[in-house]
């Protein structure tokens, strides 16, 4: 044992409470504070919502590995943390997603091609923000938290908040990782939402690694106790079980829309394969946890669970399974028609009002540009990247 | 000019904002020289701040103020009193004291439509913000090609001159200015103090509004109902024939004083009030140039990369031929700020102007 | 009630346990976890450290009135809370202050004449950090427990932690205020400490007020909970019973430098005066709180017991002011004797090492500043401030 | 230079390291282009830093790495590869994930007399911890009067060019400069890379250190035993009459490419490798000035207030009569870093570098 890890620290991996609904191998159990009414339509609508979203998901893997997009993050293993929790929200409510959140993109409508754009280089996000009630990836880890709990705040001077009224009371969800606990900035949201009562829930997924950090390196203790230091209930939850997933989301957005204030939910999952496409977790992981996990699988389970039941038979899943292959094949036609932008966009909407410097800078920058388009002024130089 | 008037209706819309070409380089009038209409009064630069941010309170519902000390108290310059007894306390909020928080729930608030004038209390803490200040709100409006508004004003009392312990007398703005997505403006008197907040409130940008501490309790003339120029003006305060100098903020009323001084030996400054850092106006100071020949420029701030540093190299781009001198610059030594009793020292003065001049008059 | 306090916050002055061996009456009570045997020459001596700190502080504010100094930060109210803690230290512990921490400075030997040249204007700090293991007064709130942090990594890197020596098992201790707990960095501090085990000591000096900010304004929860959320142990003290105050840290200290880690304790306690000599309280709160806690003056209860108990007399008393007198005397004869710093001071220091723009700045600046001096170099302009 | 050496004895000492006054204006040795000594052998820039660290570890126990991921994974460039297997997990720390954590305890560290080097993972990630860079790491041997010592090197990985997603292109190496109490440098070859890591961890002062992460993979020879240059030395690596153009870190190379390419036309062009942003080597620079009499220079960062701006400011202030256009500057626009797909039209490229180069010539 190194000086690091010196000392009497209880073990993360303590037992410790967590909210399952649906076990691993496909078992319906009861939870006493998150009654569940199961509803055949919806679980079979969750159902196609996860593996749709892992089958573009491992498209876009293909895509990055044949260069069509410069890097990619892969959500495998977490599709039920977010289809369970996305499928609890209301429309009004608003989402601050980290960028890892491809299957809460797809419960909010952002088509998975635009998505896409962002991790191909043609843009920054794509999607207007506001048309969706989804705010852009943040890249920077955890800084989409404070923003998270600002909006909620904003929910709160608006008055929607607490009226009973269901269209009109508003929550504010902020997803993160395990490894953004860590962050100032995560713990500065917890403060303000906590001491302004703000409408937000923190859906943090454990997935049990930043890059190659193991989650023992950001917390000695699960999670979900963050919140107790700040005065708020946390949770943990089966993350690979969307039943429970779906119920303790909705209980905590209800319980913000109520007026109640926040709520820490972690959602107990695994990062099943690597970090994003530029990274290699067999550096750092053993192969016998990821073998564990896949136990686990969020898919399996309600497959599992929906043949048993009778809910669905082998003719829906072939009927899910073709419409992800047909949606796969779209998302890879059209990710591959996206166009790039054209080289002057990079000087619109620096500002909104006009900007002497901008406005000057892509002037020289279009003069410039042309010159190499213009056989009559080009240069004699060697390479003429820009034409 | 986009900002929608979400006020109530009559009150007067403000004039385009953000054109700094073709700015008034004419014939400027001198501080506060305007044709004073009936409703002007004289107050503190704090106190104009104070009665801008009202008004536009009083204009648009979805202004808000937040910060450390900004409500009960009123701020620790009182630039905020009285304003959470009339707007209540959730239009002035008392926050914890987090600056990231800050600025990171107030880009949250302007997302939902609200238009923060978030306050850091004094430049040296504005840096635990620094992610959410140049990542986040710089850096929004362009990762979401335009769809979203960041209308968010980040008041900072700043720069030296008060006595003060370490971390309470910087010059930051060269840090915001070297961010694109960022709006750095600064007032030099009470009626640009006036204007220039609403303004800020007003920008759909955001907006580093970097105030003259130290001026705090200067006096002049403000007339609430006169017309302003472009927030991103410069103004040409004093003519002059020999050299332009060139300030902003604190160091305006400096160098009118080094101009005042300097005329009985007859030497003729033209002085420059920027008004904004980023962007600047280079127009009215090329203008300016082109006339004098020669160029100083004044900052408090460090000198080493600093705002100077960019008007000399741009100034010098623009009027090689006419230059008969390099620009020199007069600001902050590469030294942190020094303890407050070498302030004197450290601080460019009406001396250190002066020398400056006398070296490029000298060229 | 307005938006901002909505819901159903818990109240935070809920009843919670709170460590206390004097009652602000002067009964000397027992805690059954922090068991105290009574040495009289100890209280005598805390007696006096509490007397002169004290009076120290009104005489840096009498000097701050006249103009000797720019500014004071007053410690009135909590000089229980930091004699009782600093008193619990080893030499070799080390101390990170914030700005307010002039009692802790006195047990660490760093004279309080010294203590007012960042004060004076005349420096940024005055003493040598490594000779009285107490850094710089830190400024920028919170900034200071991550360096308290890492300095615990050091300690146990040194193999200065567990080894069962006295003298070489060694703590650190990081001061803040109620308001430094809302701060990114310091929470980061308790994830840092908390992952690493780190043998520090999180002193927390509740005083109710953040300038003019009340405690409700930063935690919905009594502070000393923060710590469970990180998973070490917290401890609220009474902070103006100096028994109770040594008693708590010097376990703390103890555990650390046992190797089991870090804890936070939240000294409950009162700033009487104005945040700094800047500041109006009257504008933000009512003289009733103020005279409420009057009545648990850290030194009155002190006073009371050490007479009651036969412990102390008036003779001890007396000497103890006329000591302080005496010394606050001494205070402000070398405070306006404190000579400014030469100019060129300024130019010292920036770095190690040499540095051709410091050197090429102080050169330029030597040469200006000589040519106020020399009249016959004098220019013409009407002021010169600088000679 | 007062670094005391605490390795184990027998380690040839460096070299006298801050010095940039005197330094190698003479004919200077293009990269790599030293005599080669018996231990030469070719590496990338990333394998050299690596080299570099590992030596620095092996000289003095109190060096540590510290930062996301530098551990077990060996840091996503793999730089530091391998040293927490050879000098385990006390000395190259896998740190939580928060910036201002990392060098807040480096600091705390480096009290306890450590000399920590932290690895920020990208150069979009540092501004979380900018207080703590700025206002406290900066700052504190000055506030202590020079009682403390600071011995704190951050790397970090930075610059265009490899196509990636937003923050991870960026180059904030102007916010340091500007802030007094930093050193701040970056390498463009192996043999730099190898030297400079070195030198910066032998410094008492703060470095900030950034590494070309798009030239990682670019080979060079390296001599371990040769002696380096001091660590704020500018190096001349390609002579030329008609025009001076300095760069540091990526830039190099594309500058050098650009040198090449004009040749044939009859162009020629000197190449400064500046090496140091802080402190700048001017007087390397102004001697070459004074023979080229023109000067562009060349950076990736936002040219608006960046080190161009500064450098055109002190070079035409030093060679006013000698200078026959004004400094130009090829950099960054003032725009965040583009999406990866406009990268190649954003970034300076040799082209951009030529039509600067033509247009100082037109003057
Ligand atoms: C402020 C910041 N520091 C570092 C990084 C680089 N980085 C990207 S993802 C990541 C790990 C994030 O881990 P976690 O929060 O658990 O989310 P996950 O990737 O596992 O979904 C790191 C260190 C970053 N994006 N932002
Ligand atoms: C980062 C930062 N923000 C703001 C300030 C201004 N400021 C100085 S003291 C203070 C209140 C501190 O409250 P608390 O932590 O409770 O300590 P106390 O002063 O009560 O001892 C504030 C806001 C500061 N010094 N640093
Ligand atoms: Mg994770
Ligand atoms: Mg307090």
């Amino acid at each position: 044992m190194t000086l690091a890890t010196a000392g009497s620290l209880p073990a993360i991996a303590d037992p410790c409470p967590i909210v399952q609904l649906l076990t691993p191998e496909g078992q319906r159990v009861d939870h006493p504070d998150y009654p569940f009414d199961v509803d055949a339509d919806q679980l079979r609508s969750w159902y196609r919502d996860l593996v749709l979203v892992r089958r573009v998901d491992a498209e876009a893997t293909a895509l990055q590995r044949q260069g069509e997009l410069g890097i990619w993050a892969s959500l495998l293993g977490q599709e039920a943390a977010q289809i369970g929790s996305a499928r609890a929200l209301a429309p009004q409510d608003y989402v601050f997603p980290t960028y890892r959140e491809h299957g809460v993109a797809w419960c909010r409508d952002v088509d998975p091609v635009t998505l896409l754009g962002l991790f191909r280089g043609v843009n920054l996000g794509g999607w207007d923000p506001t048309e969706h009630n989804f705010h852009l990836y943040t890249i920077v880890i955890g800084a989409q938290t404070l923003h998270a709990a600002g909006y909620a705040m904003g929910v709160q001077r608006d008055g929607a908040v607490g009226t009973g009224d269901p269209d009109r009371d508003t929550a504010v969800i902020a997803y993160f990782g395990d490894g953004a606990t860590a962050q100032g900035d995560v713990n500065e949201a917890f403060v303000f939402a906590s001491v302004f009562n703000a409408p937000v829930v923190f859906f943090c997924q454990n997935n049990h690694w930043a890059i190659s950090v193991p989650n023992e390196r950001q917390t000695r203790i699960p999670l979900y106790r963050r919140a107790s230091g700040f005065g708020f209930p946390g949770v943990r939850v089966d993350g690979n079980d969307v039943l429970a997933v779906n119920a303790v989301t909705r209980a905590a957005l209800d319980r913000a829309r109520r007026g109640e204030g926040p709520t820490f939910i972690e959602a107990f999952t695994y990062r099943m394969g690597a970090h994003t496409t530029s990274d290699d977790p067999t550096r750092y992981r053993i192969a016998a946890e990821v073998e564990e996990w896949k136990l686990k699988d969020p898919i399996a389970r309600l497959k599992v669970y929906l043949a048993r039941s009778g809910m669905a038979g082998e003719e829906f899943f072939a009927r899910i399974d073709a419409e992800a292959d047909e949606l796969a094949a779209r998302v890879r036609r059209e990710c591959l028609a996206m166009p790039d932008p054209a080289p002057s966009a990079m000087f619109e909407h620096v500002y909104h009002e006009p900007h002497p410097l901008v406005d000057e800078e892509r002037a020289w920058f279009e003069t410039y540009h042309r010159s190499f388009a213009d056989p009559a002024t080009t240069t004699a130089h060697a390479e003429g990247s820009l034409s | 000019m986009t900002t929608e008037s979400r006020g109530p209706a009559g009150h007067v819309p403000l004039r385009p904002l953000s054109h700094a070409t073709g700015a008034a380089t004419a014939p400027a009038p001198a501080p506060n020289g305007h044709h004073a209409g009936p409703g002007t009064t004289t107050m503190t630069i704090a106190r104009a701040i104070n009665s801008g941010l009202r008004r536009a309170m009083d204009e648009d519902s979805k202004v808000l103020v937040m910060g450390e000390d900004v409500g009960r108290l009123g701020g620790v310059f009182r630039v905020t009193d009285g304003l959470q007894k009339d707007f209540g306390e959730d239009r002035v909020i008392d926050t914890p004291l987090a600056e990231s928080g800050i600025i990171g729930t107030a880009i949250g608030l302007a997302l939902r439509g609200y238009r923060p004038v978030c306050e850091i209390q004094f430049d040296g803490f504005i840096y635990p913000a620094y992610d959410q200040i140049v990542s986040q709100l710089a850096k929004m409006v362009f990762r979401s090609a335009g769809t979203v508004r960041l209308p968010v004003v980040i008041r900072v009392p700043f720069g030296g001159g008060i006595g003060a312990v370490e971390h309470h007398s910087e010059s930051p703005e060269g840090y915001f200015a070297h961010t694109a997505g960022l709006r750095v403006v600064s007032c030099s008197t009470p009626q640009d103090a006036y204007w220039m907040i609403r303004q800020a409130v007003h920008s759909d940008d955001p907006v580093l509004f970097f105030e003259p501490k130290r001026r705090y309790w200067e006096k002049g003339e403000v007339d609430p109902d006169a017309t302003p120029p472009p927030l991103h003006s410069a103004r040409v305060l004093r003519t002059g024939e020999q050299i332009t100098v060139a300030a902003y903020g604190p160091m305006v009323r400096t160098v009118l004083d080094a101009a005042a001084a300097a005329e009985p030996d007859g030497t003729s400054i033209e002085v420059v009030d920027l008004r904004s850092v980023s962007p600047l106006d280079l127009d009215t100071l090329e203008e300016s140039v082109r006339r004098t020949r020669r160029l100083v420029v004044v900052h408090e701030a460090p000198m080493f990369l600093g705002a100077g540093a960019e008007i000399a190299a741009r100034i010098t781009e623009r009027c090689f031929y006419h230059l008969e001198a390099p620009v020199l610059r007069v600001g902050g030594f590469h030294t942190p700020y020094p303890p407050s009793r070498l302030e004197e020292e450290y601080l460019p003065d009406l001396d250190r102007v002066l020398d400056a001049v006398d070296r490029a008059l000298a060229f």
